[in-house]
């Protein structure tokens, strides 16, 4: 029986409801938090309480530590789970949670901090023994010893902030004459958003594939790793597709990497679930990326390999139970895929489409789980993320999964808002995905050719318009602020670097 | 009955009547087909198209009527709405937001000079910045939003003249 | 990529929708049938192609062999799956799918007979050195033969019909005073049902558990189990609850009872799935039952514990592939449990209910599995049996799994027909069923204590009702050939003995 | 608004008024509650009842309307129908089908005598037997199916006259 009674979940969408069913099957009581644009969301409707807590707006609601904290404290809760995004990896809310008498749901304040500053993190795994990639930090350097050292590590170089993550102050410099000026734009753009300007130099990886370590450590010292999740399906550094097993890895390469990872977390004292990236080269060598201090967007395929509940596992972890399992016990069965729903349209430079999702149906089915925090009639707005649901599956082998997968995404219906699922099916069909060879940098690269032709129109889909009009179908209620007759497909914006928070 | 709706930039018609056998018939061009279907829960059609089966779903919204069949969305826009629309900027020469958002940098002033591609103000929409740069050479002749303002789809932001 | 291109799925309800999902996985083409009253069913929407075969009572549609293999081949199939229930274990029909040149997804007819009959089946057992009950069988026997065979065996002993199952012409005879007027009994019910009066006798286990092995063999000589199922939480033979693995077995056990499975299906040269059934005494003894050839309704939990499709896997073996696997590469992961929801008044003497579906609700949720042939708006008709619904959850270990089911049964929503589901809750409460001690006499046994009081009627229920009707709620299309006006709760109707086919 | 159903072989209402401040009050015996409520997709209803949460599932035939409310169904019977119907038998003494089924044994001829508990005739439903057996001793005074019948839930199968 678990100690802990009550939760307030400081999250929204999919996670929030992946949290509050963690809660109840622990039979924990599961306080949601909404903005005014999630009054009805599915977090709130499933949850036992919910607590309004501000405007849409992140920073007026989700990201309000001090409500939060507050209504955490007048609905009798005893712990707080922050889920992924918003304050998931800020210690200053860890910490006043804390403070509040508050169980925090994740590592210490600590942790989060030593991993969150990006050279004192590399530091602290050079010294733990974790192969890092070659760089050069110096807090005081001048701009012809960065030159200098750039030169030693080799070109390409990456120059990345020192004080914080989320692609933000990144630049990728390929020749020596452009050295410069990437080093005064990024600590310029790390000085307006951590207030700190120190910047590093790293190694860029071009061909390297995202491979990560899910960890778990308990109170009492033991420490175990989950195996690999392989996510180097990614769009401008935006996780689209995650598996588990990776197909690049050997049994000695993840057994390394493995031991790696834990030696990464006991070397910040790490509590609780983390994920450890990687970056993995053609030859085999794999390099410290970061730590990601809290539960991940990706964890249900590993949940779906191991057979561990990820989710109830922090809580028993966070309530001071040690961990029912040693490294031994773990196995990884079968194969793990997720696909990421975003409603974006890819044909329209990924912008995020807003829109009422007017028909939400997914597929119950053999090891097709599908986490979303929507449903039909709810409005996907511009405030939040725009992923809207994932879809996981698990088959015996790679090859199975991938057909299970490519149905799942096809009995899938959402209507009423663009959604990337032609893309994933087009990623999911090409012969480099196929064979497992997909780096980094894949989807960039090949995107016209990822881009799926705009779909001809079968007469029976034109029948069917007729004949839902004829009967009369009757329009879902559209609540929304914006005036449609102005919408266009041609339009001047261009749309900079994306910042989702690191997922 | 014709129904007409604009698909992939081409205007695309079907006629559907109800024929006295209780079958339906469709009119594509030049094609024919018998029709029968019966509704399904959720919004769901089960078609029997020249003895053929289809499931498709639909919904529809005063943009469009929405139609998933064989794994596709297809999205058929309504003809009366893309008549109302402008391409690329507003009558008036504004430029118009795409998507609601809010107003987080404005990088220029009214009656200043810019140059094709400058960025003339920033948007933050769904965690994502969006820049709005100029189509063309030009004056910024108007500036109708400040840092802060939330926009609403369809909104002019700024007005540049040609020079 | 298999060789079989396109299979008749003779079937109906959840097990057709499944088998026409594993069709799409493996890029086949499915091709349901239906009856006049399933014309809209969800597995005909799902097929890729589907054919009317008839009026809705079973023997006009769902078993007239002729019709479907004429069916089958007019479509242009390659092969016929017969799921369970109806023709699966009809070795004429096997015979007859296999003489029109379509592949049979099943074990030859040869298996299916030697399995059919009870007596033949034991003998074959004895010989193959797996333990079957201590019994007396004799084609032409007389009354004084039986007698003194049963004080041989010791009482309560069961008479069982050498010519068939599925429960029919079983008495069970507590004292030698009763056992002539049985014999008799059991005879002509034989007689009537089976064409063949001949009887045999077996010693009752009272308090044994129900354990079935799943077993799989290619035609490459390969036989593997998939290890146990229990089924002990039956009412009327009639089993509800499901699990892998048994709370009962030792490991020991689980190797010897695997190793018997594997011997009786070796015996009749068993190709495909099929699954042994035993009787284990509290002692830990156990003993042959019957083999079900062909898929069984309870194979979900098999496929969450071991990751292993089994109606893919029958697909592949029936085309003539090798198992991918050997025993040494299975194992039993974590623990899943399944729980049948009928449509059935508990409190009514469990006749079945019927009635129009107005609302089907089910979580998608993490390793919870809802199998089901039904949807919003279907009716529940007379003609089929009144499993409306599986779900099957998977969680690290039994108690995590029963917390997981709970929270599902209490998440469905399942509106306008009496289901059993307050009843499965009951029973996933009651400690013997925690403690993991059910046998199959548990749930007669104990129906009074297991009968949960009609509910309270909560004020907010009854608020909500009226929400409903001052919104106007519409009433869903009832398409019913019954007069509502004239139901009744009490009644002077009895319920005879169910015989559902033996699942 | 005054709405009654009969639960569990009891009558129960409950009032439900708006009120001026877009609010609703129910009333429920003694016990009085304000009301806000908010219907979701799929025929829910999130309602506030003096503060406290509930979802609640609605769906309503002509028998009954059904709430599923914290893992419970439960049905509520309309009154209107509860009064039209009889009680073990219908009004003329016949015993009638509880569940629609086809008559597949016919064990009585008309005029022969009965005692309580003798099986009359047998219904197959759902792929069960039932047995239809005389509710008190008597004679079978009208036979009114055969085998092979198919009978609809409310018919008439046979009259058994009291002795």
């Amino acid at each position: 029986m678990i100690t802990l009674k009550k939760c307030l979940i400081a999250n929204r969408g999919e996670i929030a409801v992946r949290i509050i069913r963690a809660c109840h099957e622990l039979d924990m009581i599961a306080v949601a938090v909404y903005s005014e644009s999630d009054s009805n969301a599915k977090h709130v409707q499933l949850a036992d309480e919910a607590y309004y807590i501000g405007a849409a707006p992140p920073h007026q609601s989700y990201l309000d530590s001090e409500t939060l904290i507050r209504t955490a404290t007048q609905a009798g809760c005893d712990c707080v789970h922050p889920g992924y995004g918003f304050l998931s990896e800020n210690a200053d809310f860890a910490q006043a949670v804390m403070d509040a008498n508050l169980i925090w749901i994740g590592p210490s304040p600590d942790a989060i901090r030593a991993m969150g500053v990006k050279t004192e993190a590399r530091a602290l795994m050079q010294k733990a023994g974790v192969p890092v990639v070659s760089g050069f930090q110096s807090d005081n350097a001048v701009l012809d010893e960065f030159v200098t050292a750039a030169e030693h590590i080799g070109y390409p170089v990456m120059v990345k902030a020192a004080g914080g993550g989320g692609g933000k102050g990144i630049r990728v410099v390929y020749k020596p004459a452009d050295l410069p000026e990437a080093i005064q734009g990024a600590q310029s753009e790390a000085q307006k958003a951590f207030n700190d300007s120190r910047i590093f130099l790293e190694r860029y990886i071009e061909d390297g594939r995202h491979i990560e370590i899910q960890v778990v450590a308990d109170t009492h010292g033991n420490t175990v790793h989950l195996f690999e999740r392989e996510c180097s399906t990614q769009r401008r550094h935006q996780k689209i597709i995650e598996e588990s097993p990776s197909p690049l890895l050997t049994a000695q390469m993840r057994q390394t990497m493995g031991n790696a990872a834990i030696a990464a977390a006991q070397a910040v004292n790490y509590v609780n679930a983390g994920t450890v990236e990687f970056i993995a080269t053609p030859e085999g060598e794999f390099f410290f990326l970061e730590m990601n201090t809290r539960l991940q967007v990706e964890h249900p395929v590993t949940e779906m390999v191991t057979g561990i509940d990820l989710v109830k596992l922090q809580f028993r972890v966070a309530a001071g139970e040690s961990l029912s399992f040693s490294q031994d016990d773990l196995t990884q069965n079968g194969h793990a895929i997720e696909c990421r729903i975003y409603a974006e349209d890819a044909r329209n430079n990924f912008l995020p489409a807003i829109g009422t999702v007017q028909q939400f149906i997914v597929p119950q089915a053999p090891s097709i789980r599908v986490d979303s925090g929507i449903q039909a009639s709810d409005m996907i707005t511009i405030h939040y993320d725009p992923m809207i649901a994932k879809v996981i599956v698990h088959d015996a082998n790679r090859e199975a999964a991938l057909q299970r997968m490519t149905r799942a995404l096809a009995e899938i219906v959402i209507l009423g808002t663009t959604t990337n699922i032609d893309f994933l099916q087009t990623i999911l069909q090409n012969p480099v995905f196929v064979a497992g060879q997909v780096d980094t940098k894949f989807v960039d690269d090949n995107l016209q050719t990822l881009l799926p032709d705009v779909a001809q129109l079968p007469h029976a889909a034109l029948i069917a318009a007729a004949l839902a009009k004829m009967d009369g179908q009757t329009q879902a209620q559209v609540v929304s602020n914006s005036d449609h007759s102005n919408a266009d497909i041609y339009s001047p914006w261009q749309r900079s670097d994306n910042f989702r928070v690191g997922e | 009955m014709q129904y007409s709706y604009e698909y992939n930039g081409e205007t695309v018609s079907v006629k559907l009547e109800r024929q006295a056998d209780g079958q339906m018939k469709a009119t594509i061009g030049d094609s024919e087909y018998s029709v029968t279907a019966s509704q399904i829960a959720g919004g769901g059609w089960l078609m029997h198209i020249n003895s053929k089966r289809f499931l498709a779903h639909t919904a529809s919204d005063s943009e469009a009527q929405y139609v998933h069949l064989n794994g596709t969305q297809f999205k058929l826009e309504k003809v009366e709405n893309r008549r109302r629309r402008g391409k690329g900027s507003s009558r008036s020469g504004d430029l118009i937001a795409e998507m609601p958002g809010q107003v987080i940098d404005v990088r220029v002033k009214e009656g200043r000079s810019v140059q094709s591609g400058d960025v003339l103000l920033v948007l933050e929409a769904m965690k994502m910045e969006i820049r709005i740069s100029a189509p063309h050479d030009g004056t910024v002749a108007k500036l109708r939003v400040k840092t802060g303002d939330v926009v609403a789809r369809g909104q002019a932001l700024v007005k540049i003249s040609q020079m």
